[in-house]
Parts: C-alpha cells; structure tokens; sequence
C-alpha cells in the first residue's frame, strides 16, 4: 500500500487553506469543519509528540533500558490531577497544582535579572555631548529615550493619591507617559504589518504556483 | 551562559530589598492599614461588560491565553474568580477556554471554587471549562467557533497572548460582543487597542486583582509594587547622573567594579 | 560518606530484570500507601499546610539556586555538612510556613499572633545549620568551570521531571474535548457530523504519526514513494495539520488591515498619534517609503534632511520612541510579576485564587451534584 | 455582521463592510504577484555595509555564516540567506554554514545551499561546507576563535573536518575574513562578545524586522559593519548585487499592500471627517 503521497498533499493543503479563508466571509459549515477537523489534528498530534518526545525518551527508556524504576514517582504526582474530579480527593489534585504553582513562582524570581536588569543598566545613557556625540545627537536618543522611559513608567503608579504632591506630579507626567504609549503602540502596529501580509504572501504563493501552477504552466512561469 | 545565570549579592540583596518592600506593605495592610489605588480605565468596564451579557441572556467567553500554569497565568485565573463570582450572582454564564492541559485542572477549580464561594455551586457547569487546543491557531479557531456557536456576548482576554490575539477580537469584533483584554506583554496591545472596547495595558494587568477586590493583601502588594518603582526609577537616576557626568571620562576604579558587580 | 547513603544508593541503583518489576511495583504500593495515609490523618488544616509547604518548597528550590553563591565549597551533597544543612534549612523552612500559614489564618487571635513567631525560629534553625555546616572539611566535585552551587546539578532533572510530570495531565485535555464531542455525536445534537469529523481527525493523527515514528522506510522504494503509514502520516501532517496552520495564521494578514482602517481614525488625539506613528513606520518598511523619499540629500550642508528619509525615520521611532516606551512596560511588568510570584509563592492571598478551606473527607457538597453524568 | 446599515456617501466610506476590504486586499496581492509593477528603491546605508564587509572579505578566508534560523522565521531570513550566499559566491569566495540555534534550521539553509552553488557552479567542500548544528551556543563561538577544526570536528553530513578540502587551511580565528548573523533571535550579542570583540574580525548580521530596532547602535559603534532588515534587506542586497529576485518581488507586493491599507485608513478618516461636517 506504499504511495507517493505528492500530489494528494498539494490537493489537501489547497483545500485546507481555501476552506480556512471562507471564514473570512463567515463562520460557516465549511469553516466549522475545517476547525473540528483542525482541532482533532492537533490533539491527535499533540498526543503522539507527548509520547515520542517526552514520554518515551525521558520516562519510559530510562525505567525500561537503564533501570530507573524510581521514574515511577512521575505518573503517581501527575495522575493527582486527575482526583479533581473526585470530591472527595480533590485536595489531592490541588497538592500537585501546588508544586506546578509554586515551581512558577520560583521560575519567575529567575526571571526576573536575567530579563529586567540588562534593559535597567542599558536605560544609564549619558545626557550631555562628548567629543565624539554630538549635542543634537544626544537630545534625539538620548534624551528622548529617558524621558519617554520615565514618563511611560510614572503612568504605572497606581497607590499614590493624585491630591498629594508627588501625586500631581505623577499624574502629569502619568498623562504625558500615556501620549508617548500610543505612539509606541502605533509603531509596533506598523511594524507588524509586513511581516503579517508575507505570511499570506506565501499561501498566495503557493496556490497559484504550487497548486494551479501545477496544472497551468503559464500561471507557474509568471509567478518564477 | 551570560551574565545573570546566578544572581552576586548586590543583586541578592536588591532583590531581597525589593521582595521585603512588597511582603512588608502585603502585611500592614492585612492589619488594616487602608491603601488607596487610583482609577483605571480599563478595569472600571468589567461589571459593565458582565452586565450586558446579563441583559443579553447570553454567555460570556473568557480566554486566559496560551500559557501554561506560570505567573502571567495565574493572574488571568485571579481575574477570572473575580468575574465568575460576579456573573454567578447575577446567573449569567462564563465559559473558559485554555490551551494547556496541565493549566485546565487548576481553571476548572478556581473557577468551581469561585461557584461555591458566592453559594451558587448549582449553577457550575463542568462542560464551561473546556480545553480547546495545544495548539496556536487551532487555539484561535476553535475560540472564535465557541464564539460564533454560543453567540457570546461579552469576551475577556487576560493572560499571555500572541500572535492569535488578533484572529480572537477581530472575529469576536465581528460577532458583535463587548471586548475587555489585558495583557502584560506590549506586543499585542496594539491589536487589542484596535479591536476591543477596553484595554488593561502592561502593569495594569497586574493591578487588576486589587483594584477589582480591593482586598487588603491585594492592594498591600499594589503600593509595595509602587515602593519598589520608585527604587528602580532612583537606580536609573543614579544610573544616568554617573554616567552624564562622567561622559567622556575614564571610570574610576571603584565605580567599574560597582558596575561589574551590577552587570552593566 | 553520609550514613544513609549506602542503602540509599543500593535502593536507587539501576535495576533489571525481576528486580526491575519489584521495585516498580513497591514504588507505586508505597506512593498508594502515602497517599492514602496522608488522606486519613489529614484533617482541614493538615492538609491546607502541606499544600502551602510542597508550593513553598517547589519555589524555594529554583529561587535558592539561583541566589545561592556559586561554588561554595561546604554547600556540596557529597560533603557531610550539607547533610546538616539540607536537614536545617528542611526544618527552619517547615516551621516558617507553618508559623506563616497558622498566623494569617488565624491573625487576630492570640494563638495566631504566637504562631508568627515560628518565622524567626524556623529562619534562626537554617542559620545555625549554616554555620555548623560551614565548619566541616570541604571537598567538591568538578563542575567543569561552570558558575555552580549545590543545587545546580538538579535543575536540569528537576525540569524534566515536572514536564515528564506535566505530560501526564494530556488525558484532562482528551477527557475535556472527547466529553464534549462524545456528548454530541451521541446525543445527534446539532453539528455532530463535525464532533465525528473531530474524533477521525485525531484518532487517525495520533495512530499515522505513531505508526510512523515506529516506521522505517525500506530502502528500495522508488523515489518520493513512502510506505502507507509514512505516507498517510505526511497526507494529514504536511498536508492538513501544516496548512491549516499557516492559513490560520495568514488571516492575520486580513485582519490587521481591517483593523487598521476601522482604528485609526482621528477620533481622539490618542488614535491620531497611533495613526500617525503607524504610518510613518509602514512606509518607512517598504520600498515604497524609500521612494518617495529618495530625494532628500544624503552629503551637503543639508545632509540633516536624510533624518527625515522614511526608512531612517521610522527605525528612530522604532529605537527611541517605542523601545524606551516598551521598556517602561516592562519594568512595570515585572514588578507587578514579582509581587504575585511573592503572594502565591507564601500562599498569602486568600479567596482569590483557591487556597480556602479544601473540604475534609466525609462532607460531600453540592458543588459538584451538577454537570457531572 | 454588525455594523449598521449607513445612509450618507461619506458615511458609507467610513463604514466598509469587512469583506471588501478583504477582497480588495486579495485583489491587490494576486495582482501584484502575476503582474508586478516595480518601485526603484535606494539601498539602505545599512544594507550597503553587508554588501561591502563581503566585497571587503579577503578571498582566502573563510567566511561563516551563522544561519541560526529555522521554519518561524524563513519568511524573512530565508531570502536574507539565499541573497547573501549569492553575494559571497558572485564575488568567488567562500562560505561555512553553521547552526547554534534550531537542528531544524540545517537541512532549510542547507537546500537554499545548493540552490544558490549550482546558479555559481560552486562545490560543496570546495567553496562552501555545512557544519551543521552545534551545541552549547557561546562556548562554541568561543571554541571557534581557538580552534575551529576542533570545535566544529565534522560537518552536517558526519564528514570529519579532515577530509574537507577547503578546511584544511582554516585553524582559528585569523582564518576567518568575515562572520555573518542570520537570526530571529539575539544570537549576534554572542558573536560580538566572544567573536568579535575577542579577535576583531569583522562582524555583519541579518535579522528579523522585529529584532531590528535593538542593533542599530551596534551598527553605530562599528561591533557591526552591516545589518539586513528583514525581507526589505534582502531585496536590497539583491538589488546591491544587479540581480533582482524573490525578495524584492515580495517587497513589490509589499508596497502595494502596504499602499492600499494606508489609502484605506485616509479614505476611513475622509468620511469621518466628512460626515460629521455634514451633520453639523
């Protein structure tokens, strides 16, 4: 029953993608088929890949090959999870939750240098000209840059009463802050645009090259 | 591999610092020091958005992103408890959608605890938590098909999203629901600004546990996280003042060392 | 050598054979037994403090890492102080929770203000063990140069037990999704074709992507053409799954141009600023930008208009307005992580997320009498 | 859909019904790919300086492409590293392709490889090899500066080192004329600390338009010569080489696409604007 499975890929993937877009008209049959069908896909695969590539290299080969039968423990916390739907067990499933809650908590205190402090030691940017800067130079980065970044950062107070004066002084530069957000907003908006039309670029691509194209030589050439 | 695989102690004791400050401020308000929080825009529309599905008759579809049980996540479950207690005493429906199996145990028993908490356990559906798909986009379709299938009335999205953020809000956009997003990372807040009806931008995502409970430890924690701020705000301060002034200049000894051990 | 390693390291060693299934099968009586153990003695509060212990400890351990100072000579395993010093830290940690739980618990009674106490005792016990530890004669194994403390050598098994641990909770996700679809395809309620659509797909992914991880592709097969398993496993992989994913991902293309002409509108000085940031950026990315702002001098004594080409303009805008901006959130961000990594960490939020009272055994609620069949 | 059914001609531009705007956007994107219509472009002084640190590379040393990218983000490293092999080989030197990143990534700039060696009639092993996928990120590029044959000891293809014809005269970082960065991530902060700043040898890369903004002070301060942004760099540095092709038809279609959502948003505010003055 071998067969080379080429061409009824080209067909399968045209028909995914077209069946994919008709939701850009409406959710209709077709598209909520194409959902179901996407949604048992991924689980289907999800549950292979847990196998081949968790499972079975870091479970189930090291109590079966190498003889560490304390793997065992594993399935024991994990299937504590599953006592939620028990009532009276239920304490149980939150006993393994906690681990996974705590461990995130832990994880997340690691976190913290490694993704805050090199963007806090970046921000100490020198605000006057040097023989080698010059004046207009500063003002446009620099400058810029520490106003923007303190300004932005003085709009995410949140317990100081705007009736006092650190809290007027906050709230001022809190609105200004909020101005400068926008603007960082609308450029990362921009800048996301080309990568998102390359991405339909490439379906489009496909469709009439790969798959008309296929079929239609002369759609092929024009599209090299 | 780099310079933050552990942590010297400057950077022990600043984090130490910083913690204290926030488990501090978390236990003075517990006795009854009164905090105050400021208004956020975003967060004053959450009884609003419940409420028109309430009017509505219809469900109301909560989406806590893609992550699994991890910090970012664990505050979308916080808002969520607070929603559900809310909708559960007004009847109306929420519907979970995750996208993690390890993260759906822990949705299903916030969310039947928050049931039980207002005394409306009756009313908790086991089929409203559901898991919709490990995977990205068919994370994003199957939510815009429970959207489309329940006709939902109002949707939330709190948690970590990404480049799925948009196909949820424009579609649910499209369906006509009332749209209330937050999000900690700044990459898709553009979206959710162009798309939903209100945005929780940044921190405010974290404020939000307090600023809708206004429980003491929540709001302790809010002006600890504001002390803490206002460290890192002087630190950066310091920061550029050395090196305005020094511009030019070689560093001194003691400062190069300084800035070793601070990983500048 | 500790006392206790030697039958410890006999117990742990590899085993085959028969003595493989014996030790398997202890394991799991031995885990029933603590469990069930557990569930009898354990009252309410017994079972709330273990809960806040094993959560404490699951963070104490990645934090401790990463703070401890690295290549500290007393604080190696193989090293008998560190013995005394897992022993000390084990007990100061247990009785600062168990001082910290009894005390938020119960904050206004006198019992409760007592029990705080147990914090600076239980902190006071780990630094005894510390410094007792310190005294003993150091010997440390090579770490190969890499910045280490003792607890280094774990964290790499510590991460794959917990994602070996969290793949076992993949059956929730089937048990959710099989429930809900079963429901409807047995029921013939409305769009169950779709529910069966869904069982084919993901049965027949998950037996075709086995089948051929378990495949081998003879070698004389003629070229392009693969054995039917392999095959159908590319059919539904690279021909379904794949596309589906990218066209999914390709609507996006659509949907930020919808979403761009129905937000930026000049309604508010906030959308107009997005608007005009937007823009400059958009036409900064693509030649059209350059075009039509070729003509600015680039040398001359008006090389200071070549600023104002779109291309350099928007990366200004992109590196000094919106970096700076991003960076702001971020700090905000983390901050506000730390602090709710610090609440659940210390279990000190209560009612927010679940850490009320879990039921004792023996007084069911109604919780659960709906929804479930 | 929800929108409301709207009177006015200025009220009706400012209410287009989704669909069409869809429409209009496939519309454009076909048409511009069957039937392209050109913007002349000017290179980016960025851009200018990959295509000048490879024409500046000493035609006796190695250049090592770093190509640390895999399927994500092939939409743009892709073209970047077809259009820099072109510019490496049209100029009759040679190339090491070498992954830290993704085992993915190997076989993806191992195909773009080939492709590029036949248009040059280049040979594998001769002008150009593939180390393939290296473990350990930083103490490979540190091993790299040591001792290349023994760091990178066989290539992707199990090959020992040994018995690669143009490796034999390449020991260790003097051996190398120029380094080259592909990536979506930030791998070329690895290169500059223990490559470059290390042996001085100069240093290009080629990112992600979202990874842009963080490099250019790099650029500035000379750690870097070049930089490609995105798929744009791509087309300019074919456009560099007088060999227009994929990337900078892609960036045709760009500008169109480009055009009409930003002709969208002005019709948009045109009948904001328009029809409230008309109710006034």
């Amino acid at each position: 029953m071998a067969f080379n499975p080429h061409i009824v890929v080209i067909w399968a993937t045209a028909l995914a993608t077209l069946g994919v877009y008709s939701v850009l008209y409406r959710e209709n049959p077709v598209s909520r088929l194409c959902e179901h069908i996407f949604v048992g896909l991924s689980l289907g695969y999800l549950l292979a890949i847990t196998w081949t590539e968790n499972l079975l290299p870091k479970w189930w080969s090291p109590i079966v090959t190498d003889g560490q039968w304390y793997w065992i423990f594993a399935p024991v916390v994990g299937f504590l999870f599953y006592f939620i739907y028990s009532r009276r067990l239920s304490w149980l499933a939150r006993l393994a939750m906690g681990l996974f809650i705590g461990t995130a908590a832990g994880q997340s205190f690691r976190g913290l240098y490694p993704l805050l402090w090199p963007q806090v030691t970046s921000s100490f940017k020198p605000l006057r000209a040097t023989p080698s800067v010059a004046w207009p130079n500063v003002i446009l980065h620099n400058w810029l840059f520490v106003i923007v970044l303190l300004t932005v950062l003085s709009y995410f107070f949140f317990s100081v009463r705007p009736e006092t004066k650190p809290g007027r002084v906050l709230s001022r530069s809190g609105s200004l802050g909020r101005w400068f957000l926008m603007i960082a907003f609308g450029a990362m908006f921009g800048n996301t645009v080309m990568a998102r039309l390359s991405l339909f670029i490439g379906r489009v691509q496909f469709l009439l090259h790969d798959w008309i194209g296929h079929y239609w030589h002369w759609l092929a050439q024009k599209m090299m | 591999m780099g310079k933050f695989d552990h942590a010297n102690w400057l950077l022990t004791l600043l984090f130490a610092v910083m913690s204290a400050a926030i488990v501090a401020s978390v236990l003075l308000a517990q006795r009854g020091r009164s905090m105050f929080v400021r208004r956020i825009p975003g967060l004053s529309a959450m009884e609003e958005a419940v409420g028109r599905a309430t009017e509505m008759g219809r469900p109301i579809y909560f989406s806590p992103g893609l992550g699994s049980i991890d910090i970012t996540t664990l505050q979308a479950l916080s808002i969520l408890t607070y929603l559900v207690r809310f909708a559960a005493q007004q009847a109306t429906r929420i519907i979970v959608g995750t996208a993690d199996p390890t993260l759906l145990p822990v949705a299903e028993e916030s969310v039947r605890e928050a049931y039980t908490s207002v005394g409306r356990q009756a009313l908790y559906r086991a089929e409203d938590v559901r898991f919709v798909s490990g995977d990205q986009f068919a994370y994003a379709l199957g939510s815009v098909g429970i959207m489309a299938r329940e006709q939902t009335a109002t949707n939330f999205y709190f948690g970590a999203f990404f480049a799925e953020a948009l196909i949820l809000t424009e579609n649910g956009r499209a369906f006509g629901a009332l749209q209330v997003a937050g999000c900690p990372d700044p990459t898709q807040i553009p979206f959710f600004i162009a798309t939903c009806d209100y945005v929780v931008i940044g921190d405010e995502y974290y404020a939000a546990s307090a600023y809708l409970t206004r429980e003491p430890t929540l709001t302790g924690s809010l002006a600890g996280q504001d002390a803490v701020k206002a460290l890192l705000i002087a630190l950066i301060l310091l920061g550029i003042g050395t090196v305005t002034v020094l511009a030019g200049h070689a560093q001194p000894h003691w400062l190069a060392k300084l800035f070793t051990l601070l990983g500048v | 050598m500790w006392p206790l390693s030697l039958p410890l390291a006999a117990l742990f060693a590899p085993a085959h054979g028969r003595a493989l299934v014996w030790r398997i099968v202890g394991g799991l009586a031995a885990s029933i037994l603590l469990l069930v153990l557990a569930n009898t003695v354990l009252k309410t509060r017994g079972r709330r403090a273990l809960i806040v212990l094993v959560t404490f400890l699951g963070g104490l351990f990645f934090t401790l890492e990463y703070f401890l100072p690295v290549s500290d000579r007393w604080l190696w395993p193989a090293h008998p102080g560190s013995l005394v010093l897992w022993l000390g830290v084990l007990v100061g940690a247990a009785l600062a929770v168990a001082g910290m739980v009894f005390s938020t618990k119960l904050w206004d009674s006198l019992r409760g203000k007592a029990s705080l106490a147990l914090v600076p005792i239980g902190i006071a016990v780990a630094i005894v063990a510390y410094h007792f530890a310190r005294r003993l004669p150091a010997r440390i194994p090579n770490t190969e140069g890499a910045p280490a403390n003792f607890l280094t050598p774990w964290i790499e098994p510590a991460v794959i037990v917990l994602m070996v641990v969290g793949s076992f909770t993949v059956g929730l996700g089937v048990h959710s999704l099989v429930q809900l679809h079963g429901r409807t395809l047995l029921r013939r309620r409305a769009g169950w074709f779709n529910s069966l659509a869904f069982f084919v797909a993901m049965i027949a992914m998950f037996a075709f992507a086995l089948l051929d991880f378990y495949t081998e592709t003879p070698p004389k097969m003629p070229a392009g053409v693969l054995p039917f398993s392999k095959a159908m496993n590319e059919v539904l992989f690279t021909g379904i799954y794949q596309p589906l994913i990218s066209a999914t991902f390709s609507l996006l293309a659509f949907y930020i141009a919808s979403a761009a002409y129905r937000a930026f509108r000049i309604r508010s000085a906030e959308a107009a600023l997005m608007m005009v940031a937007a823009f400059l950026v958009m036409l900064g990315q693509v030649p059209l930008g350059s075009w039509l702002t070729h003509g600015l001098p680039q040398s001359g004594p008006f090389a200071f208009l070549s600023f104002f080409r779109l291309e350099r303009f928007g990366e200004w805008i992109m590196a000094w307005w919106n970096a700076p901006a991003q960076r702001g959130i971020l700090f905000g961000v983390a901050v506000g992580a730390l602090a709710m990594s610090l609440r659940v960490w210390l279990s000190l939020e209560r009612g927010t997320f679940f850490s009320q009272q879990p039921e004792a055994s023996g007084e069911p609620s109604s919780a659960e009498s709906a929804g479930q069949p | 859909m929800s929108e409301t059914p709207s009177t006015g001609f200025w009220q009706r531009l400012e209410q287009i019904p989704r669909a069409y705007i869809y429409l209009l956007l496939a519309v454009v994107v076909i048409w511009q790919l069957v039937f392209p219509i050109r913007f002349e472009m000017s290179p980016s002084p960025s851009s200018k300086g990959v295509y000048d640190a490879i024409r500046a590379a000493p035609a006796d040393k190695l250049i090592i492409l770093s190509a640390d990218w895999d399927a994500s983000t092939e939409a743009e490293t892709g073209p970047q590293t077809t259009a820099i092999m072109r510019a490496i080989l049209s100029g009759k030197k040679k190339f090491a392709i070498l992954n830290l990143v993704s085992p993915a990534g190997v076989k993806l700039a191992d195909a773009r490889a080939v492709a590029v060696a036949k248009e040059y009639n280049a040979t594998r092993g001769l002008d150009w090899c593939n180390w393939g996928y290296k473990v350990g990120t930083s103490n490979v590029i540190i091993g790299l500066t040591k001792n290349i044959p023994g760091t990178v000891k066989s290539d992707s293809a199990g090959t020992p080192v040994g018995k690669i014809p143009m490796m034999a005269q390449v020991h260790d970082a003097r051996d190398i004329g120029l380094v080259i960065e592909i990536s979506g991530s930030a791998m070329t902060e690895y290169w500059i600390q223990f490559f470059q700043g290390v042996s001085g040898t100069p240093l290009a890369n080629a990112i992600t338009a979202v990874m842009a903004p963080g490099y250019y002070s790099y650029l500035d301060s000379k750690q870097l010569q070049g930089m490609l942004v995105g798929a744009k760099g791509a087309a300019e540095l074919e456009n560099l080489e007088g060999r227009p092709d994929r990337a900078m038809r892609i960036m045709d279609v760009q500008s169109w696409a480009h055009l009409l959502i930003l002709l969208l948003v002005v019709v948009g505010n045109l009948g904001y604007l328009l029809s409230r003055r008309g109710n006034r």
